[in-house]
């Protein structure tokens, strides 16, 4: 029997009066990848930064490293003890390079200088394992979001840790970036390290997972050894009950869809997209799936004028409508939720009632700009009814809540502005499995009312599951198309071609 | 009736033109009542700030107030109102409009004799220049004084007033490297007070120009250590004030207001005399009580 | 969603811990606002007793209230620049600007009488201007208003050709001078204060009851988002600017009916540092997004109590620098201690 | 992106289009760094044509430059701050404390040679207390350097008791006047500008091939992903706001020596913004984290020359005041235009 790595006993850790941890036992052997899973606000991420130093614990647990307890009281000393992370929040200074973000905290240096072909050449080889296709010397600011969850992995990887955590790592990477990282993981995992994986994701906790910790409201619910892992079992631990019927799917996905709603012709911005042209019918789902950086959201942003066109128009019903901010979208009936929910989606300081009915005061208002309060809160209270929003009151401000319940109450604000068309970037990112059904379902029954709605995801199983047709990008252009027929179901294989562009391969 | 508090409320504390003022005022409500209250502001010549001053002296029920006025009249309402709530104003250094009384140097006059040192010297012929500052009454009257002097003379040629020096020495600095090199030929400048003549003369002597005559107003401290300066020739005269006893003056007639004698008459002038290079020996300084 | 009886309960027990989080957030939130109303009760005590109880007279305290009243209409306008991220380094010079035209204005005979709005629509003119490079051309506020600090100096110095300017007829006089009796012989308030109070009410509506107001906190807390979702942020920013204009204008009528005279040079110079000052004394954050128009209330007050209570207690002017100085971040640091990491400024 | 061919020569293009795009962002920062030199030689030149060909002599030339140093000094320890996403006001307080005890000391006739180093340590004292505040505490930049504005205005009165402190006989005057002959009569250059060229030096040294300078940027760009890689943040502010002290100190020390005299309220008022004002135009970002120091010294020098060249053409000292302002603006639209929306400040 191997000697355990690292051994958490009775941790826990309070916010002021918030217990986020109460008493958690965790016991990591090297070589094993170790899934931790829970609901949003479960504790994963704190327990998580306890063990790299970044928080200190409430008094009276313990923590041993290969069977010596150690205190940390810094990130200086969790990596000095040989532990590395990857943070769930993107934690790089866009402002400096590569190599300058990797090295950072512990730079290479001769007599104070810097020396930075050393630190560039250091990185170059990690890059290129990682397969990055950018250089050390560029700024990350330049970078998309894909790219820079690589920079964080290649800061982890360079530290030489024994024990390597990973939160959320693959939520800005597309299928295949998360395939290339899933290698690489193994591949550390048979060289000994031990690996703490955090993810909403149930495919990759099956495929790399040898054992699962599921936390529950500060508290370890349970860990289950390979055998036993089964997505019904996590979930009833996770969530205390049975999800039936994720994907739930009550529109009918073959009908006969109308007349398109939403038709974009040839869409360009002269950089990245390059003549781009989709239909979206009434009550129909459409996925829009490709690699990271195929330019699925800069077409999104195009289509709703939040970037400037060199070409191409939108139709919405037939007719051609002049689209040059955000707010001419909304007014001509389409919506869309941003990828990007903290930067560029949700006010997290105001409150979810404001958030809710923002995009609608104007309509509501009383003589021309009085807010109409009660109008406003009872759309909000609706919405919590409606979509399920567990917050304890409309009041409280949008980023105290868990990343699912934001996700919905920035969806409420998109419903509330009645849409003929919803684009959905990236919809469950970062969301638990229960918010997830929760958010499908929603999806559904929007399409059942017969709203057009079109949803980029990284997420194969998630289109697969809920989409009635796949388009795929390929380097900003549109490479293909893909039907559910009554027969044949949509096929992951046929997507990742598409996306890859293997398919001329093969013919 | 006797001064238990007196409010005084000046241009500027870290001038030390006010700095001896309030010193002497000091020294003579101190000689009447060695238990007198005294607060001294500043108002850094913004009016709004002086008019508040007041009525916090009003609130703090002061006897007298002592007012270097930032301007003439348009602080007359806020005289006013301290009257009206039986304060005894006395203003210093600049006439206002309703106050009890003044006791100012003679600003036009002061402008006068330093100019005219100016034109006595150049022998009512050469180019001049009159560096500016900021628009406070005081400064204006010595720029009157001094365009009237200069005027007489045909000879003379002004070839720039409208440059505004700051009252500082680099302020005085800034602006003469500017002219210096903007003009060939400069016979002589008026600087409205002592600390441009001194920024004005570094610019002259950084820039190895010589026989320029520089002038200046006040009679300040610095400007006689450059007067007795072997180092800084150029610097030859100053019309002198005298705060110290101008702020005595004014206790004095206040108190006097405060147990009904009437001064003579409300604005009383004192003169100015001109410290030069060959006088500076005899001359007496600022913070000293010299007059009486 | 709740299927089943346990998680019906599991729902419930939340619940009440949920309640007793939005108490405890509502509750900071009023600390917040409240903010400075301790310190500034403490200061008022302080200095009632070292003025052996000249403070808290009718006197003394209409005198306070009038001389934080301009500063207060600036702090206003200056709230709703801070609350969009932005800055206005020029109200000063603006106020100044206006003081000098509604001055001039006043002294023709036919038309003396709109000197008023001919002062408050300069500013609004000028604080336009600023939205106009900052809205439209995307140029930094702090920049912006630097630069119109300087040039709009100067046209208040071309207006009244670097004199004084003087009218002891000004019409509308009483309100720089005067008192609204509330009861008689016993309650009265300066004008200039109601002026300022309305202000504060005025503003408090706009930001917390139009539509508009909640426009303002969301480009404040997040630009980008504010954009997304379809608010036109350059009106927002047109609209802020113009207000904080407005109100230096407003300001500037204030000064001159107070004063009966302007000059271009000297009138309103560092205005601008007081009402920041009182702004973020008040608890709003310079990154935008959080604050409420009360705490600027508060922290105008403190500073027109502070200069008041100083002179009152006969401070010298030189020590007054210095203990202004370390109240202000004496102040903020007491603030910071109490709420205790809960929030950024 | 290639759209034919496997994936293993997928990844290897890409590494071409990767360098394009560094090769892009670099030339792209040239520009931004480069930035405002275009607009400096502009002025320049039309002051050159206005003034009747005095501008471009050796003799106003020393003049601009002689004027800029204190500028440029104090800005340099500004673009720290202002690079960790800071701000600080007290420079002109700061720097009038210092001159004032480096003036007082020099006036003992033992010890006298000392006050260069007592006058550049006591900016570094007040600049260290500064940063205790913002990163002990914990308190916003903005408000702690407010406070300090005001009290050490207060302390620097209370040195010199309120009087213009001079000594003519101050050692080292040289450095204030005195020029550095590199070839005996043909080029020759002020000590006050050796002094501020060596202070960009080893500033741009410090930021770019230091560690503690790759640890400024990486706060001013991120701060909570400073913290998380272990960078001691306290360290960097204090460093930072103690850089700016000592730096604002030498400038003290710099004005003392010019002029032989200090005078601890008139001295350096508002020196401050016309320090903001350079590092901005020198494209640094008020957010923090973007910014280099070359940009700083062109900002300084175009400060300089504006006032130097308004003097020089002879424009009255109103209308300076509106074209400064109008300038500013002006430049930074000018740059914005330029970049095109390629990069926010
Ligand atoms: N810095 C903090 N201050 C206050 N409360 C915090 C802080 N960090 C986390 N919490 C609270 O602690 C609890 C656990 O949060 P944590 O981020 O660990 O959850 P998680 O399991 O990682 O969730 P997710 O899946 O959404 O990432 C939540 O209730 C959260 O609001
Ligand atoms: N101007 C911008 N500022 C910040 N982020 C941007 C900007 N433009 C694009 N991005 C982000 O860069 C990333 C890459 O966008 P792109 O549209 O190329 O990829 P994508 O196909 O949407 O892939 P994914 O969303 O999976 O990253 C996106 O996350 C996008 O939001
Ligand atoms: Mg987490
Ligand atoms: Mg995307």
């Amino acid at each position: 029997m191997i000697d355990p790595i690292l051994e958490m006993r009775r941790v826990s850790k309070s916010f002021f009066s918030i217990k986020a941890l109460r008493g958690v036992d965790l016991t990591v052997y090297p070589g094993e990848i170790h899934a931790l899973m829970g609901e949003n606000g479960a504790g994963k991420s704190t327990l998580m930064k306890i063990l790299s130093g970044a928080y200190r614990p409430d008094p009276g647990g313990e923590i041993r490293i290969e069977g010596k307890p150690v205190h940390f009281n810094g990130p200086h000393a969790g990596r000095a003890a040989g532990i590395s992370i990857i943070y769930q929040e993107l934690s790089l200074a866009p402002n400096l390079s590569v190599a300058q973000n990797i090295y950072l905290g512990r730079e290479v240096s001769r007599f104070g200088m810097l020396a930075r072909e050393a630190m560039e050449a250091g990185v170059g080889p990690i890059l290129e394992r990682l397969g990055a296709d950018f250089a050390p010397s560029t700024l990350v600011a330049g970078l998309s979001m894909g790219q820079r969850q690589l920079v964080e992995i290649a800061r982890a990887l360079h530290a030489r840790s024994k024990i390597l955590i990973m939160d959320e790592p693959t939520t800005a990477l597309s299928a295949g970036e998360s395939e290339r990282l899933f290698g690489l993981i193994r591949r550390l995992r048979a060289e000994g390290l031990a690996i703490i994986y955090i993810s909403h994701r149930m495919d990759e906790v099956y495929a790399l997972g040898d054992r699962v910790t599921v936390l529950r409201d500060g508290t370890l619910v349970g860990s289950l050894d390979k055998p036993e892992i089964r997505a019904d079992t996590i979930v009833r631990l996770m969530v205390g009950r049975d999800v039936s019927s994720f994907y739930k799917k009550e529109h009918d996905p073959l009908a006969l869809h109308g007349a398109p709603v939403l038709a974009a012709v040839d869409i360009a911005d002269g950089r990245r997209v390059k003549g781009c042209s989709l239909t979206v019918h009434a009550g129909e789902v459409v996925g829009l799936a490709g690699l990271v950086g195929a330019g699925r959201t800069e077409l999104a942003h195009l289509i709703i004028g939040a970037a400037a066109k060199t070409g191409g128009h939108v139709e919405i019903e037939g007719r051609t409508v002049d689209i040059s901010t955000p707010g001419e979208a909304l007014e001509a009936g389409i919506a869309y939720l941003t990828e990007d929910r903290k930067a560029l989606g949700l006010f997290l300081d105001m409150s979810c009632l404001d958030n809710i009915n923002l995009a609608v005061l104007g309509r509501d208002a009383r003589l021309g700009g009085i807010l109409d309060r009660d109008k406003a809160r009872d759309r909000a209270r609706k919405a919590f009814a409606a979509l399920g929003i567990r917050a304890a009151d409309i009041r409280v401000a949008a980023g105290s809540l868990s990343g699912g319940n934001q996700q919905k109450v920035l969806l409420s604000r998109l419903l509330a502005t009645t849409p003929k068309v919803l684009i959905l970037d990236e919809p469950t990112r970062g969301v638990d499995v229960g918010a997830k059904s929760e958010i499908y379902s929603i999806i559904d029954n929007l399409a059942k009312s017969g709203t057009a709605v079109l949803v980029i995801s990284s997420d194969l199983p998630e289109i697969i599951g809920i989409c009635d047709r796949v388009i795929v990008m390929r380097a900003g252009s549109i490479a293909g198309e893909i039907k559910r027929t009554a027969t044949a179901p949509l096929d992951q294989e046929q997507i990742m071609a598409l996306a890859t562009g293997m398919e001329q391969l093969d013919a | 009736k006797e001064l238990k508090s007196i409010g005084i409320s000046l241009g500027s504390l870290g001038n030390p033109f006010f700095v001896a003022l309030s010193k002497g005022a000091e020294f003579e409500a101190k000689k009447t009542n060695p238990n007198v209250k005294i607060t001294t502001v500043g108002f850094e010549y913004d009016l709004g700030k002086q008019v508040t001053q007041i009525d916090n002296f009003i609130a703090a029920g002061v006897d007298l107030i002592l007012l270097n006025p930032g301007d003439p009249k348009a602080v007359g309402p806020a005289i006013k109102k301290a009257q009206a709530a039986g304060i005894i104003v006395v203003a210093v250094d600049t006439t206002a409009e309703g106050a009890d009384a003044t006791v100012t140097t003679n600003n036009v006059q002061a402008g006068e004799i330093s100019c005219q040192y100016i034109v006595d010297k150049l022998g009512g012929k050469g180019d001049v220049i009159i560096e500016n500052g900021p628009q406070v009454s005081a400064v204006i009257d010595r720029v009157v004084g001094c365009k009237h002097v200069l005027g007489k003379s045909p000879g003379i040629k002004v070839l720039s007033s409208d440059q505004d020096g700051k009252g500082s020495r680099e302020g005085g600095l800034t602006v003469a490297q500017g002219y210096l090199t903007r003009f060939a030929k400069i016979d002589a400048i008026f600087a409205i007070n002592d600390p441009q003549a001194i920024g004005t003369d570094l610019a002259a002597r950084q820039q190895n120009r010589n026989g320029i005559v520089i002038t200046a107003v006040d009679g300040a401290p610095d400007i006689e250590a450059a007067l007795k300066d072997p180092a800084s020739p150029q610097i030859q005269a100053s019309s002198s004030q005298d705060p110290f006893f101008m702020a005595r003056r004014a206790v004095q007639i206040g108190v006097g207001l405060l147990n009904g004698q009437k001064p003579t008459s409300t604005v009383e002038l004192l003169p100015s005399k001109l410290v030069t290079r060959d006088n500076i020996a005899e001359y007496k300084g600022w913070t000293s009580n010299r007059s009486q | 969603m709740p299927d089943d009886g346990a998680s019906a309960k599991a729902a419930a027990a939340p619940g009440l811990v949920a309640a007793q989080e939005t108490r405890r957030q509502r509750t900071r939130l009023l600390i917040r606002s409240a903010g400075m109303l301790p310190v500034l009760v403490l200061l008022c005590i302080g200095f009632h007793l070292l003025s052996d109880g000249r403070f808290f007279t009718a006197q003394n305290l209409g005198i306070v209230v009038q001389q934080a009243a301009v500063n207060t209409v600036l702090a206003a306008g200056m709230t709703f620049v801070i609350l969009t991220g932005g800055i206005d380094l020029s109200v000063g010079s603006i106020l100044a600007a206006s003081a000098m035209a509604g001055l001039i204005i006043s002294k023709f005979p036919d038309f003396g009488a709109l000197w008023l709005p001919a002062a408050v629509l300069t500013g609004a003119v000028f604080g336009i201007l600023n939205g106009g490079f900052i809205a439209l051309l995307r140029l930094p506020p702090f920049i912006v208003t630097l630069g119109s600090l300087t040039a709009v100096r100067g046209v208040a110095r071309l207006l009244g050709a670097d004199t004084t300017v003087f009218n002891s007829e000004i019409p509308y006089a009483f309100i720089g001078n005067g008192s609204l009796t509330l009861i008689p012989g016993v309650l009265s308030i300066p004008w200039l204060w109601v002026i300022a109070l309305l202000v504060i009410v005025v503003s408090w509506l706009g930001l917390r009851r139009t539509v508009l107001g909640v426009h303002i906190y969301a480009v404040g807390g997040n630009e980008s988002a504010a954009r997304l979702a379809g608010i036109k942020v350059w009106a927002v920013l047109l609209f802020v600017y113009g207000v904080s204009g407005l109100l230096a204008g407003l300001g500037g009528a204030m000064q001159a009916a107070r004063l009966y005279a302007a000059n271009g040079l000297q009138l309103g110079q560092s205005y601008e540092l007081d009402a920041i000052t009182a702004v973020i004394l008040g608890g709003t954050s310079f990154v935008g997004g959080i604050g409420s128009i009360w705490g600027t209330l508060v922290g105008a007050l403190i500073i027109a109590v502070l200069s008041n209570g100083l002179i009152l207690t006969g401070v010298s002017d030189v020590w007054q620098y210095v203990i202004k100085g370390l109240v202000i971040i004496g102040a903020v640091a007491l603030d910071r201690y109490r709420l205790q990491g809960s929030a950024r400024t």
